[in-house]
């Protein structure tokens, strides 16, 4: 039989942990302290082992109003009107149960934005799951689909956006990574502080229940076999709706000092982290707390991840007022504590003291630096070149199953589940580059996305990092927005093994560099841990969620060729090549070779002069090229224009490296024929390569080489067919 | 002309609230559900959304608030009603309309636009539609799926009490068209006296040039006609 | 305190778009015996009542106006009497 | 041939919104006796089966792979013998 664990390593502290938790408190802490000290020391409350990484993410910009270490980053978009936004990650939970796991996701990223003062005004969302031929895997996906419509719908925010990639790393370890976006004016803007010693502490919301008890140190351990299910919870999205209505009547009033929703860890994070923001104490009588179930010990109390809870502070004057609000929302609240000025964090159970803490020693954890070191994976794979690689004889056939891959296939199988429309903002709906909301009130919009493609931060984390980065702010500019800021959620492995912590490492380099050679801050993010079953760990996967600003929403474009006759151009240094290519793992069954080369001065330049070329009112249609190469992005504008082209590349090398290699930095545009000599004029000007590649017209896909020999002749009917049945023929 | 919008928790009252207000710049007041607040109101709104979360049934929940018990004295009257989406579930489950919805034949939530033949024009909610005209509209809902007995369908049909019904592009009322199952492809009913009008469809979400469609500005255009008309023939408001 | 056992079905004739559905996965995973299968719903609700005239009126009334759409629905219900 | 009329309800401290909600509707209409409501599902099943045992375990099967979600969800079940 096994020996019993000590209480302290069942709460997932280590030895060095528990000798400094002896330190702090002068004594041997209690079952309770124990606990309290296991949830918020765990990676995923205290970033223990992230946060010397995230300090290297530039978080300062001119349009920032507030960066990382609130619920949630905040930027400015002029006219006194700021974003809110998040992500925030629900992977183990969307494993267990896709549906409640990924509906309650949406819940609690949607809390971290109203608790800034704003409301929720889109949702998006990024996925990653395993094969589909897998039932398992479907059974995942359309569980976590059908969560994130069941909640999202319900919220009426809505969902704008996202992405999904199918990967066998994420067989049994889907990701789900959920995204919410607020508005707010500045004046209003609400912070998770528990300041004014003698204010009171209220939970509003639902009873508090037994569900979901030590989630977190759950979530920060890995899936195996033996991981008992923890109990999971269930969302209640009409009462997040009268939470957020009951909250925002509230805080436009001023009546909330801070307000931070429980999300993992419960009661214990969202107390605790308010008492050490402010840097004041808290005194948290748990007899007081509405209890869904009897017989409730203060550990399930204080541990309980029971969904839509909120904790406030308010001033002692305003508590009858606060219950007239909630009662009008027939929102249950309670008083059950108050903050305090000395530091402590006090739990009682009616007049006894069950815990008693310092709220620093809670809240700030002892970093850890856990070694790394290069996997002997990546200079092997990073040194394959396609010489060996036979060229295809029929490129028809191969773009064809590129447009059956369910990574580049048309995903409205799942968005059409999404209300995308409520709240009538929506400009440019999924399926874009970037979703476009207008702001009503005013001229202008902003443009969203959520990106990151994790085969290229497998083979290379660094310039997968950096092209994430990259490819968000390209999609925002595709729509002729100007990137704002970004959030991040990052998603690895067990960063216990070093080669697991160098990727994530990488990553974050890769990321920061580009976050600063492009000017776009990191307001928020999530970090994801432990990501592994059966000891195999995804692929590294660093999702950025971007937010960008068109100052006139009159003037936004799509991605579909509009009428016969355009005349279409690429922007940007075409330097395709097949290492890291869907083409090679789809057609060669291969992932291997070095990620495409991205220099960051070409980006910026190449993402300028689009946004220009839009705002001028020169072109009608921008693409970027990503999975797929060019072929695939020309297929893309035609089948969503229901219009076809004739191209013809002026390029040599092997034809499948033309047509469907990776590239970075391009984009293709289409504009009137009278406008093709401004459009070159302009990128000259500045600095971008631009090359005059064919015309729209007629109902097929034809691409020739620059002999004239045609490499794809396709009927845009016959691409639309496989590329929207994909993924909707697999349920 | 005056509108109410009935806000039950989970509506999205705001969105037809915006219509009158910004859209058509015309007074509105929002109604709360837990009050009895129809008095004086012109024309009552049940927008979409998720009344009570749709728990239980979609609508099922809203079709016994109190507001909804003074709908139904209020359309005995002949005051107009129009339930759009949500609203239709609950005018449906109040019986302030014949027939129930299932969930979507397939099993899930479809928001997109779809196409709809104008079948009944005559109604205060119509009139700037021609008979037959094919115009687009989104859907968004996962309980579209109407049904009626063999015995209400025909009586629907012999009354004109079908307004809408899915179609494609060309006009065609057929199965490849139909959305969700819908008996007969209906997506909108009215009431005998055709003062209530339901219809899973949402005007409310095409009324403005820079959200790509216009044509359900037509419906509410409609109803201010209508209005505007029986003014000018002194026809006593009801309230 | 009367206990209640309430199952609502569908009306005989109604299509049941989940029951079509779980049939469907059931014959796929090879489950060849099962013949029919239809869904519905079922609620356990308490009534405090000391008298089962009473607590099965309350029960009905609660059915007809809210648990149950008669349209699409039937029901029935059993009633026991239990400690609270 | 059995018919199995199967009663899926939630386990214990997991959340009823839905009971929740119509609980609240239910009292604010006046039906002040109710005390308790919880929400379920319920199938009616037909085994082509000569066998008890047999058709217990086909139930058995189809509950917990398709019918039950077991994370959240436990259920009963009663088997009939039927005429066709
Ligand atoms: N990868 C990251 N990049 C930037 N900021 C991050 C990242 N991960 C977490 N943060 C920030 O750290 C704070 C705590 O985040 P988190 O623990 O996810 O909040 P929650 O309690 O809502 O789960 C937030 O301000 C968040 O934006
Ligand atoms: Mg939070």
């Amino acid at each position: 039989m096994a020996e019993q664990k000590p209480v302290w390593m069942e709460m997932g502290l280590n030895a060095d942990e528990y000798k400094k938790v002896i330190e702090i408190l002068g004594r041997k802490p209690n079952y309770l302290e124990t606990a309290l000290f296991g949830v918020l020391w765990s990676e995923h409350c205290s970033y223990k082992n992230s946060r010397p990484l995230l300090k290297k993410f530039p978080t300062e910009g001119k349009y920032v109003l507030q960066g990382p270490g609130e619920n949630a980053g905040v930027v400015d978009i002029g006219d006194g009107q700021a974003l809110v936004f998040k992500v925030e990650s629900h992977n183990h939970p969307s494993a267990i149960e896709p549906y409640e796991g990924a509906a309650t996701g949406v819940g609690g990223v949607a809390r971290d934005i109203f608790t800034m003062g704003a409301r929720p005004i889109a949702s998006l969302n990024s996925l990653r799951f395993g094969t589909l031929d897998d039932p398992h895997v479907r059974h995942l996906l359309s569980g976590v689909v059908a969560g994130i419509a069941g909640y999202g719908n319900r919220l009426g925010t809505p969902t704008v956006g996202g992405e999904i990639f199918f990967h066998s790393s994420y067989q049994e370890n889907p990701l789900v990574n959920a995204m919410c976006v607020g508005l707010v004016d500045h004046d209003r803007i609400v912070r998770g502080q528990a300041a004014g010693p003698g204010n009171l502490v209220l939970t509003a919301g639902a009873k508090t229940g037994k569900d979901g008890i030590q989630g977190c140190t759950f979530a920060s351990e890995e899936l195996s076999e033996e991981t008992e299910a923890p109990d999971i919870q269930r969302g209640d999205p009409l009462l997040e709706n009268l939470l957020i209505e009951a909250c925002l009547e509230l805080m436009e009033n001023g009546y909330v000092v801070g307000i931070q929703d429980m999300g993992a860890a419960g009661f214990t994070s969202s107390s605790a982290e308010m008492a050490g923001r402010a840097g004041t104490g808290m005194e948290i009588d748990v007899s007081l707390v509405p209890q869904r179930e009897e017989g409730m010990t203060p550990y399930d109390v204080m541990l309980s991840e029971s969904q839509e809870r909120m904790l406030l502070v308010i001033e002692p004057q305003h508590e009858k007022t606060a219950k007239e609000v909630f009662d009008k929302y027939n929102v249950e609240m309670a008083v059950v504590g108050r903050v305090t000025a000395d530091g402590i964090y006090r739990v009682r159970e009616g007049e006894e003291i069950v815990a008693e803490i310092p709220v620093q020693a809670l809240t700030e954890s002892p970093v850890q630096h856990p070694e790394q070191r290069e996997p002997e994976y990546y200079q092997r794979l990073r040194a394959w070149t396609p010489d060996e690689l036979p060229v295809p004889e029929n490129c028809d056939d191969i773009l064809e199953r590129l447009l059956a891959s369910p990574n580049i296939a048309s995903k409205e199988w799942v968005y059409n589940q999404y209300d995308h429309m409520a709240m009538l903002n929506t400009v440019v709906s999924p399926g874009a580059d970037a979703a476009v909301l207008r702001i009503k009130g005013t001229g202008k919009g902003i443009a969203l996305t959520i990106d990151g493609n994790s085969r290229y931060c497998y083979l290379d984390p660094r310039r997968g990092g950096a092209i994430a980065v990259a490819e968000a702010a390209r999609n925002l500019s595709c729509v002729g927005a100007e990137p704002l800021a970004l959030t991040d959620g990052l998603n690895f492995g067990n960063p216990e093994k070093p080669e697991i912590f160098w990727q994530f490492h990488q990553v974050v380099e890769g990321m920061s560099e580009a976050c600063r050679k492009m000017e776009i801050p990191v307001i928020s993010g999530n970090v994801s841990l432990n990501n592994e079953s059966k000891g195999e760990p995804i692929n590294p996967t660093p999702v950025v969620g971007m937010a960008g600003i068109l100052p006139d929403i009159e003037k936004y474009i799509t991605s579909t060729f509009k009428v016969p006759g355009d005349e279409i151009i690429l922007l940007g240094k075409f330097s395709p090549q097949l290492g890291a290519s869907e083409y090679l793992a789809i057609v060669h069954g291969m992932e291997q070779g070095a990620v495409p080369d991205l220099n960051l001065d070409d980006e910026n330049k190449v993402q300028l002069c689009c946004r220009k070329l839009i705002r001028d009112g020169k072109i009608k249609t921008a693409h970027d090229c990503a999975e797929g190469g060019l072929a695939i992005a020309v297929a893309e504008c035609c089948i969503s224009g229901k219009m076809g082209a004739t191209l013809q590349l002026p390029f040599t090398g092997r034809e499948d490296t033309l047509l469907f290699g990776e590239v970075q930095s391009c984009i293709l545009v289409a504009c009137a024929p009278r406008e093709v000599d401004g459009v070159l004029q302009t990128a000259k000007e500045m600095g971008v390569v631009s090359t005059v590649l064919g015309r729209t017209g007629g109902l097929h896909i034809l691409i020739k080489d620059q002999n004239e020999g045609i490499l794809i002749n396709k009927h845009i009917e016959e691409m639309e067919k496989v590329w929207r049945g994909s993924i909707a023929d697999h349920f | 002309m005056k509108f109410g919008v009935v806000n039950y928790p989970g509506s999205n009252a705001a969105d037809c609230y915006y219509i009158f207000d910004r859209v058509l710049g015309h007074p509105v007041s929002m109604i709360m559900s837990e009050e009895r607040g129809l008095d004086g109101l012109d024309c009552v709104v049940l927008p979409g959304g998720f009344s009570y979360g749709d728990y239980l049934r979609a609508g099922a929940l809203a079709g016994i608030a109190p507001v909804t018990e003074q709908l139904a004295e209020y359309a005995e009257q002949g005051g107009l009603v129009l339930g759009i989406g949500n609203g239709f579930q609950v005018l449906l489950e109040a019986g302030l309309l014949p027939g129930a919805v299932r969930r979507n034949k397939n099993l899930l939530f479809r928001c997109h636009d779809v196409f709809l033949r104008v079948d009944n024009n005559a109604l205060p909610f119509t009139g700037n539609y021609s008979k037959g005209e094919i115009i687009s509209f989104p859907i968004a809902h996962g309980q579209g799926n109407y049904y009626i007995d063999e015995q209400g369908l025909a009586q629907l049909e012999q009354k004109s009490q079908i307004v809408f019904r899915y179609c494609t592009a060309e006009g065609q009322v057929i199965p490849a068209a139909n959305p969700n199952g819908s008996v007969g492809n209906i997506a909108g009913v009215c009431s005998e006296q055709g003062n209530v009008f339901g219809l899973m469809p949402h005007p409310e979400r095409c009324t403005e040039e820079i959200l790509g469609n216009t044509a359900g500005l037509r419906l509410f255009l409609s109803i201010l006609d209508w209005w505007g008309i029986r003014q000018q023939e002194g026809v006593v408001a009801h309230g | 305190m009367f206990e209640a056992s309430i199952y609502v079905t569908l009306k005989k004739g109604i299509l049941d778009p989940d029951g079509k559905a779980i049939k469907q996965r059931i014959s796929s995973l090879g489950f060849e015996q099962v013949k029919e299968i239809s869904t519905g719903k079922y609620f356990l609700l308490k009534v405090n009542s000391q008298d089962r005239t009473a607590a099965e009126q309350e029960v009905r009334q609660i059915c007809d106006k809210i648990l149950v759409n008669l349209v699409l629905e039937d029901y029935t219900f059993e009633l026991r009497e239990v400690e609270r």
